[in-house]
């Protein structure tokens, strides 16, 4: 029933794409687009959710369609049922979105039909139950949203963003076919149930590892495949963006534990190890890199990649317990992973929807123009910064609780019997307390740059407050971020069959605990409750102020800023972005981005201003993708002489060929 | 007196191109060249029911038989095509009025060699036949009398004359081996008493008579280092032509070297031919990836993309096994469906921007929606994205392959992705961006080019059992 | 009788390899075009040898095409040409004429290895005559490989012809002999017609395929 | 009845933190002033200091906003519900487990991001100052502390503060090498989160040296007030971390009875004093340092802990 309904879904939004093709330049056309979208979303996403409260037993069913002798198979079982909440919860809230902020764009022809296509291939990914239908909705996800990508393609960036998005998509995809190909043997048998069935050698199992962390890393933008990911992320229209970061990675995420988790078998110890590494490394770089921008939908999409950082390493340390059959410390971590998955793509969404509020109210993504934004569209400024608070990993938001619960399954690993691992766990472990400190003092930049402070640029001055539609999706997913924060033990819960059925057991049962606290183990060894937190935050605040303002003063008076008795200056004096980042840059990215500041001082008495231009390169790109296009040049440049060649040297070409053949032949035993 | 489709399917063609050579004006010219396309592909289809038996020179068999419907399908949308294509020419005084009928009646002759090519029961007659085609193209190439059409058709002459010699060669080869196994005479060269008797065959000559014909006919196909005239006799003859070309003389060819192969695949002590099908469709492969990206005109660079996708099939066919062929048979089916309607497309563009300079085009989609998501799709197609049918071969290929070839996979993938990235590379400047360069109307005709699309999406998610069946049969005849 | 068959048969096919060899040395086209000529009249006694020993009637009628086409015809057609164009009378190489001597002489040997791994059921007549083809086809085509201008490439591409009719009536009772000579006659004919073409319509300075590829699609 | 003493006591605590949390404060400055062979103010002045804030009107800047306003509060509130889950004197208060020493520092964490954010709201350049330096100086504490975590969670077998107290009393804790270096790396980062000398200088309003009072500049009255009180209770918070993890001695276990409950107090008492008096010492004898020597200063902390983690790792795995 769940499968039919939400296959179903997936089937309407590939019609209203097709309608959208035909009705696309209508007025109409916007409203009853995003209209169908959110209803199919929210009816898959009810499915789903129920599918996951239920019993979850797998639901298969297969479509005449796909490879002739094989069919489309179809399967929903507690992952993808999670997984499919996730997209259509994300799904959803932004179609809500775009239903008030499409009507702001200009060229509505090149996003709608491609919109519900998009969402069309994330819920089929998630459904497929064999090699060919998972590849193709893949494929189909990163081409519609290529698309979208290249929706407003008269920006020569959007141009190039797409290029690089669309070749590290075919290359993800490539990796993938091989991954399956592997999986399913000379003979071809696609179906998961038939690789299930006959798990590959250890030694095949390590190259379908492999070339699963290429292809569903690179779509998830694991470093150092990365690249692709903040270009493309915030080319797309913002709505698009929310759903490329916060639901396409996750798709991605869907794609490595279903291979890793499912597919492959019984995983071996090591496998955990380039997981860890990499989730670690990624989690780091990607808010470094962050902390370095001051474009703010670019600055969103870095973030994606830290998170995804975080989330590997929770699948990574999941495979490393389940490895040694540690099935509660395995779905503990598993279970971390997945709740992070969820929360990122909640509060990323709401971030990014917050990005595009702004580049509505101003038409600009450069922190460096916006600022005193808080006075003009205070909710948005609002909801914005709970997604601030949320990603930074405050309590009592839903970010905290995801990490702590991966800094629990951490403090499990020294159990591991393994040297490299327990040599490995507490490094990732200090990387992802440092990429979560780095994260709040990047969105105290985010943040107190856009929307505190005073106006920088007349469009910021002039900014109005966004409509009622994207607020409410916004407050939506706000609140969503509370009720992640305060009420975790039910998620949990919900995901119990998740870990049940691909860690091997649950964690503890968290309905029962009161309070609502949630304990990963015993009590006694670590509990959290973000309700209590929640409420003792809210109790002493209202007290400590009612206590105040009835005991002591209330006055207040309104005064220029004091400043240590500087005249009130320009707001070009304020901090700007690349100045708040500056003592984090000359921290870690003198070594890192070999960050350079040359200054230029005017000679005294010269009224010319100083100049300060800081030079960052990055060595990711430097390194790895630069030589290879210098390499393709190099090759096309020396190959493209076979172009202007006479008649005579094509013909000597045949005659070599011929020779060598015949030559073949007389040596041939 | 019955009716003999097979006779009608080369009477039609062979009578339209002596009636087309006479009759003067455009329009009733031009109609009746659709009409008899038509015509043949409405027999064509009928050797579906009835299938005659084999004959001496002519017989159909679940091989020939998908590839003659899809030859004269593609031969028909293109007439379609070029009557709007044609008139433009005659307006902008490209071509002039005797030119035209010249043309009619060598597409007419065109199509009547290839039929026959495909119908020939006989390894001389398929040979006439090739060189018929070879011919007929030549002159096409070379109509437009300007110094690169004449060059363009001098190289492919040339070219064409050494790959027709040499396929002769392993053609007679083929009748010595033959011939003390069945006897002298006309048998010795028919295909269904070679393939009954190939396992007798001497293996030293049809080792031979392989290389000759690999050469000889590998020259048509267009692998590399074989390639060169097929670049520019893309880029230089009227775009019909350059449709045809890619979409179906490239697969005549490539039919003829399939026939050989079955042969040598028939005989245990003959040298297997995959490994060389295989090497040289890799170099094909790999080799046009890389040149498409100094391509300047647009024409050139999708028929170096024919290029590459023939080396696709070339190694699908070498690698063999059920699933190969299979995906083979698909990818050709596939790529001259695509390919001709890429260069349906194309041929309008270049029509409405006076120039086949990629330089001078831009922003199609914003000023020409049609064409330009029209190219958009044909370029997603023909770069194997799903969900269209390039996707569902090249699945098969990669999947089939690395499990049993690892390193000849990644050196498949290889390629592939190069040629993607090079094709999106131009994409982008052409479909998007800021509108550049001339932007005349042109009277296109869109029917044919996404009646092409509309096959290959269908086909790609979702292909009718009887197809199927046909390809599965003639997959296990290839061995 | 038999023995005497085989001989002569194996005289001129073997001398036709000789002559292929005397074109490739030789440096002025007049003297070429004589050469070929010689050619094509081996040619056509081997092929009328052939037409006697396999009393197969219809082979006359291919030795008096190679005859009357190719010894008298073209030759006399590309001499007007010669004449016509102003071509210059020796030949530019691509190739010195030693190393031409020994790729051909390798080519030859080549051609033996590759024909005499054939089983010899295969009656002897053949597989030598398939030998020599092979050779005088691989010399043709070392010829159009080695001259640079179109006459002497014509002439290359004659000979390798003529290397193909050697072998097709080598093959005992093969059928379609004569329409195969017949086609590959007006394939030349296509070609010198085609280069007089050229200079009739495209004012091309000179023939010498070098001028054709000048103008170039994409110069980058 | 059981439940009742305990809310009895969870009040008694966070009314004792908000309490002494001046007091600690007085008295380092009433000791460091000593040192310098001052008088000093009285113990009681931040009491007083207090009191008159609340009391002065608020001036307020023109462009700051109302997120200006509650920051305060919410800074304040954060901290409170910190210091009042750390075990001063009882363990196993009521409410320890709703947040385990992770979420204590994740707490002092949002109040930083707030102040931070505070300190851009009014767009002065001083604010910029204080706020890019104390998430800079903050980036690289809070993953020290996680590490100091780690380290004494994987002894203890616990993240909850009662637990670990409770571990660190038992005889089963020996003396240990990553104890050691846990311990310095804690002193460091409580150094560097209270702002004391030698990062940063809770007395001066120099601007290019300050940090934390840069950050606060444009604060005055009440809020000023509850901003210098959380700054207070966050170094009081410190000092009883730092005092129930390595001088557990005298805590009160969660049954105890009257006579012990006043036992730990009075050890309570005394070791906040000890630790008052220690710190002023350090200050005394140390000179602050220039900025952009903090990071080193805190990566040598991180490293204490990556390294004490490490050890704690490979000597379990033994």
């Amino acid at each position: 029933m769940t499968l039919i309904i939400a296959s179903s879904c997936a089937a309407v939004l590939l019609a209203v794409a097709a309608l959208a093709v035909g009705i696309g330049r209508s007025p109409a056309a916007t409203p009853t687009v995003y209209g169908l979208c959110l209803g199919a979303s929210a009816v898959s996403l009810a499915a789903a959710v129920t599918h996951l409260l239920g019993t979850p037993t797998p639901i298969e069913a297969t479509l005449p369609l796909g490879l002739p002798w094989l069919g489309a198979h179809v399967r929903i079982d507690a992952l993808s049922a999670f997984f499919l909440a996730v997209v259509d919860l994300g799904a959803g809230a932004a179609s809500l979105f775009a239903l008030g902020y499409g009507r702001h764009e200009l060229a509505p022809t090149r996003v709608l039909p491609f919109y519900p296509a998009f969402l069309a291939g994330m819920n089929l990914v998630v459904l497929a139950d064999d090699a060919f239908t998972f590849l193709v909705s893949w494929e189909f996800m990163s081409l519609s949203s290529w698309a979208l990508v290249m929706a407003h393609h008269r920006d020569p960036d959007n141009l190039r963003a797409g290029y690089v998005y669309l070749i590290m998509a075919s290359f993800g995809t490539l990796a993938l076919l091989l991954a399956f190909g592997l999986l399913a043997g000379p003979d071809g048998g696609y179906a998961f149930a038939a690789i299930r069935n006959a798990p590959p050698s250890s030694a095949l199992a390590a190259l379908v590892l492999i070339l699963a962390l290429i292809g569903a890393g690179s779509k998830a933008g694991l470093v150092p495949l990365h690249a692709w990911l903040p270009l493309a992320h915030p080319a797309a229209p913002s709505q698009v963006s929310a759903l490329m970061s916060g639901v396409m990675t996750k798709v991605a995420v869907y794609g490595f534990a279903r291979i890793m988790f499912d597919l492959v078998g019984s995983p071996a110890w090591w496998w955990s190890l380039p997981v860890l590494a990499l989730g670690g490394v990624t989690a780091v770089m990607g808010v470094l890199y962050a902390l370095m921008q001051h474009d703010l939908k670019r600055l969103l999409a870095y973030h994606t990649v830290e998170n995804i950082g975080i989330i590997f390493i929770g699948l990574g340390l999941a495979l490393a317990f389940k490895a040694y059959h540690m099935s509660l410390a395995a779905a503990l971590a598993l279970t971390a992973g997945l709740l992070h998955a969820l929360n990122h793509s909640v509060f990323k969404s709401l971030l990014f929807f917050g990005a595009g509020a702004l580049l509505t109210a101003t038409g600009e993504r450069d922190m460096e123009r916006l600022g005193g934004l808080i006075h003009r569209m205070p909710q948005t400024a609002f909801m914005f910064l709970v997604g601030c608070a949320a990603i930074s990993a405050l309590p009592p938001l839903n970010g905290f609780v995801s990490e702590w619960l991966t800094f629990q399954a951490i403090l499990l690993s020294p159990q591991l019997p393994s040297w490299g691992l327990t040599l490995l766990v507490p490094t990732v472990g200090a990387l992802l307390a440092l990429s979560a400190a780095l994260a709040a003092a990047c969105f105290v930049k985010a943040f107190g740059i856009t929307f505190l402070g005073r106006p920088r640029t007349p469009v910021a001055a002039k900014a109005h407050e966004t409509d009622r539609l994207s607020l409410a999706a916004m407050s939506f997913l706000a609140a969503l971020c509370l009720v992640l924060g305060i009420m975790p033990g039910v998620f949990i819960d919900a995901l119990a069959p998740v870990a049940q059925s691909f860690a091997g057991a649950r964690m503890p049962v968290q309905a029962g605990v009161d309070w609502l606290s949630i304990v990963p183990i015993a009590e006694s060894r670590s509990s959290y409750n973000g309700l209590l937190v929640f409420l003792f935050m809210v109790i002493s605040g209202t007290l400590a102020a009612s206590a105040i303002h009835r005991l002591a003063s209330d006055r207040l008076r309104r005064a220029p800023a004091w400043d240590c008795g500087y005249p009130d200056s320009s707001p070009a004096t304020q901090y700007s972005a690349s100045s708040f980042a500056q003592p984090i840059r000359r921290v870690f990215g003198t070594v890192l981005f070999r960050a350079r500041e040359h200054a230029q001082m005017p000679p005294p008495g010269d009224p010319r201003p100083a100049r300060l231009t800081v030079v960052l390169r990055d060595p990711i790109w430097e390194t790895l993708y630069a030589p290879i296009a210098g390499a393709v040049g190099w090759v096309t440049e020396h190959l493209n002489r076979l172009q202007f060649l006479t008649i005579r040297q094509f013909l000597s070409l045949v005659f070599a060929a011929l020779v060598i053949l015949l030559l073949v032949l007389a040596l041939w035993p | 007196m019955n009716f003999d489709p097979l006779a009608a399917i080369l009477l039609i063609p062979a009578l339209a191109a002596a009636l087309l050579a006479v009759l003067p004006g455009y329009g009733p010219t031009a109609r009746l060249n659709v009409v008899a396309a038509f015509a043949t592909f409405a027999v064509a289809l009928s050797l579906f029911v009835t299938r005659p038996s084999p004959g001496l020179y002519l017989h159909v068999d679940d091989l020939n038989n998908v590839f003659i419907v899809l030859t004269t399908f593609v031969g028909f949308t293109t007439s379609v095509f070029s009557a709007s294509y044609i008139r433009h020419e005659l307006e902008t005084g490209r071509l002039t009025s005797t030119f035209l009928r010249f043309y009619h009646a060598m597409y007419q002759l065109l199509m009547f060699a290839m039929n026959l090519a495909l119908t020939a029961n006989n390894i001389g007659l398929m040979w006439v036949a090739i060189e018929l085609a070879t011919l007929t193209t030549v002159l096409m190439v070379g109509i437009y009398r300007t110094h690169e059409a004449l060059e363009a058709a001098w190289k492919y002459f040339i070219l064409g004359s050494v790959g027709i010699a040499l396929a002769l060669f392993g053609t007679i080869l083929v009748y010595m081996a033959a011939r003390p196994v069945i006897g002298e005479g006309l048998d010795a060269m028919v295909w269904t008493t070679l393939a009954a008797r190939a396992a007798d065959f001497d293996p030293a000559l049809l080792n031979v008579a392989f290389v000759f014909l690999l050469l000889g006919y590998g020259t048509k196909v267009g692998l590399a280092p074989l390639h060169a005239w097929l670049p520019d006799a893309h880029a230089e003859g009227p775009t019909p032509i350059s449709a045809v070309l890619s979409g179906l003389l490239l697969n005549v060819a490539l039919y003829a070297l399939l026939r050989f192969k079955m042969l040598l695949a028939l005989n245990p002590k003959a040298v297997a031919p995959g490994p060389l099908m295989v090497t040289m469709g890799l170099i094909s492969l790999v080799f046009a990836a890389f040149m498409l990206y100094r391509r300047r005109d647009i024409k050139r660079m999708f028929a170096y993309s024919s290029i590459e996708h023939m080396g696709i099939i070339a190694f699908a066919f070498g690698m063999g096994g059920p699933l190969a062929n299979f995906a083979g048979l698909l990818h050709m089916t596939m790529h001259s469906l695509t390919k001709s309607a890429i260069f349906f497309a194309v041929g309008h563009i270049a029509q409405a921007k006076g120039t086949q300079q990629i330089a001078h085009m831009g922003g199609l989609t914003a000023t020409h929606p049609l064409l330009g998501w029209g190219l958009v799709l044909g370029v997603v197609a023909i770069a194997g994205l799903p969900p269209l049918g390039l996707f569902m071969s090249e699945f098969l290929v990669v999947t089939s392959t690395f499990a049993r070839e690892p390193w000849l996979a990644l050196v498949l993938v290889a390629g592939i992705l190069i040629g993607v990235a090079a094709l999106f590379l131009r994409l982008n400047a052409i479909a998007f961006g800021e509108p550049r360069g001339a932007c005349a109307e042109t009277k296109a005709s869109y029917v044919p080019m996404f009646v092409h699309f509309a096959l290959v999406f269908v086909a790609g998610i979702y292909m009718p059992p009887a197809l199927v069946a046909w390809f599965q049969n003639v997959a296990k005849l290839l061995g | 009788m038999r023995g005497l068959t085989f001989d002569i048969a194996h005289l001129l096919a073997g001398s036709l390899v000789l002559v292929s060899f005397l074109q490739l040395y030789q440096d002025r086209l007049y003297a070429l075009l004589n050469i070929f000529a010689l050619h094509a009249l081996l040619l056509a006694l081997s092929v009328a040898w052939q037409a006697y020993a396999q009393n197969a009637p219809h082979l006359y009628l291919t030795a008096a095409i190679a005859l009357i086409f190719k010894a008298i015809v073209i030759p006399v057609a590309l001499h007007r040409i010669i004449v016509r164009l102003g071509i210059h009378r020796e030949i530019e190489k691509a190739v010195g004429v030693g190393t031409a001597m020994l790729l051909g002489i390798g080519l030859v040997a080549l051609a033996m290895v590759v024909m005499l791994r054939v089983t010899a059921e295969a009656d002897p007549l053949a597989r030598e005559d398939l030998a020599f083809a092979l050779s005088v086809v691989l010399l043709g085509l070392l010829m159009m490989v080695t001259r640079r201008n179109a006459v002497s490439q014509v002439v290359g591409f004659m000979s390798l012809e003529n290397g193909l009719v050697l072998a097709a009536t080598g093959a005992k009772g093969m059928p379609l002999v004569v329409e195969i000579s017949v086609a590959f006659s007006i394939l030349i004919a296509f070609i010198v017609v085609g280069i007089f073409l050229f200079r009739i319509r495209e004012r091309f300075d000179t023939v010498d395929l070098h001028a054709l590829d000048r103008r170039r699609g994409e110069r980058p | 009845m059981a439940l009742i003493v305990d809310f009895a006591v969870q009040g008694l605590q966070m009314l004792l933190v908000l309490m002494l949390a001046p007091l600690l404060t007085g008295l380092v400055r009433k000791v460091k002033a000593r040192f310098l062979r001052r008088r000093g103010p009285s113990l009681l002045q931040p009491y007083r200091d207090l009191a008159r804030l609340m009391r002065k009107e608020v001036v307020l800047a023109q462009n700051a906003s109302w997120l200006f306003r509650v920051i305060p509060y919410l800074v304040f509130a954060a901290t409170w519900v910190a210091a009042s889950l750390v075990p001063t004197f009882r363990t196993g208060l009521l409410f320890s487990w709703s947040a385990d020493l992770i979420a204590i520092i994740a707490l002092l964490g949002s109040a930083r991001f707030f102040l931070a954010l505070a300190g851009l709201d009014v767009g002065t350049s001083f604010g910029g100052i204080g706020s890019s330096r104390e998430v800079m100086i903050a980036s690289l504490a809070e993953p020290a502390m996680i590490m100091i975590v780690f380290t004494l969670a994987l002894i203890a077998g616990s993240t909850q503060l009662s637990t670990m107290a409770g571990y660190m009393l038992s005889s089963a804790v020996g003396l240990r090498v990553s104890l050691g270096l846990a311990a310095v790396a804690l002193i460091m980062v409580a150094i560097a989160e209270n702002a004391r000398i030698p990062v940063d200088n809770p007395a001066t309003h120099l601007e290019l040296t300050m940090v934390h009072e840069a950050m606060v500049l444009e604060y005055s009255g009440r809020h000023l007030a509850l901003i210098e009180l959380s700054a207070s209770l966050k170094l009081l918070l410190y000092v009883s971390l730092i005092a129930c993890l390595f001088a557990p001695w005298g805590l009160a276990p969660p049954d105890a009875g009257g006579e012990r409950l006043a036992l730990g107090l009075a050890s309570y008492l005394a070791k906040l004093a000890v630790g008052g008096v220690l710190l002023a010492v350090f200050e005394t004898s140390i000179a602050k340092m220039r900025v952009f020597r903090v990071p080193e200063f805190l990566g040598a902390a991180l490293m204490l802990g990556l390294l004490a983690t490490l050890l704690l790792f490979v000597s379990r795995s033994l």
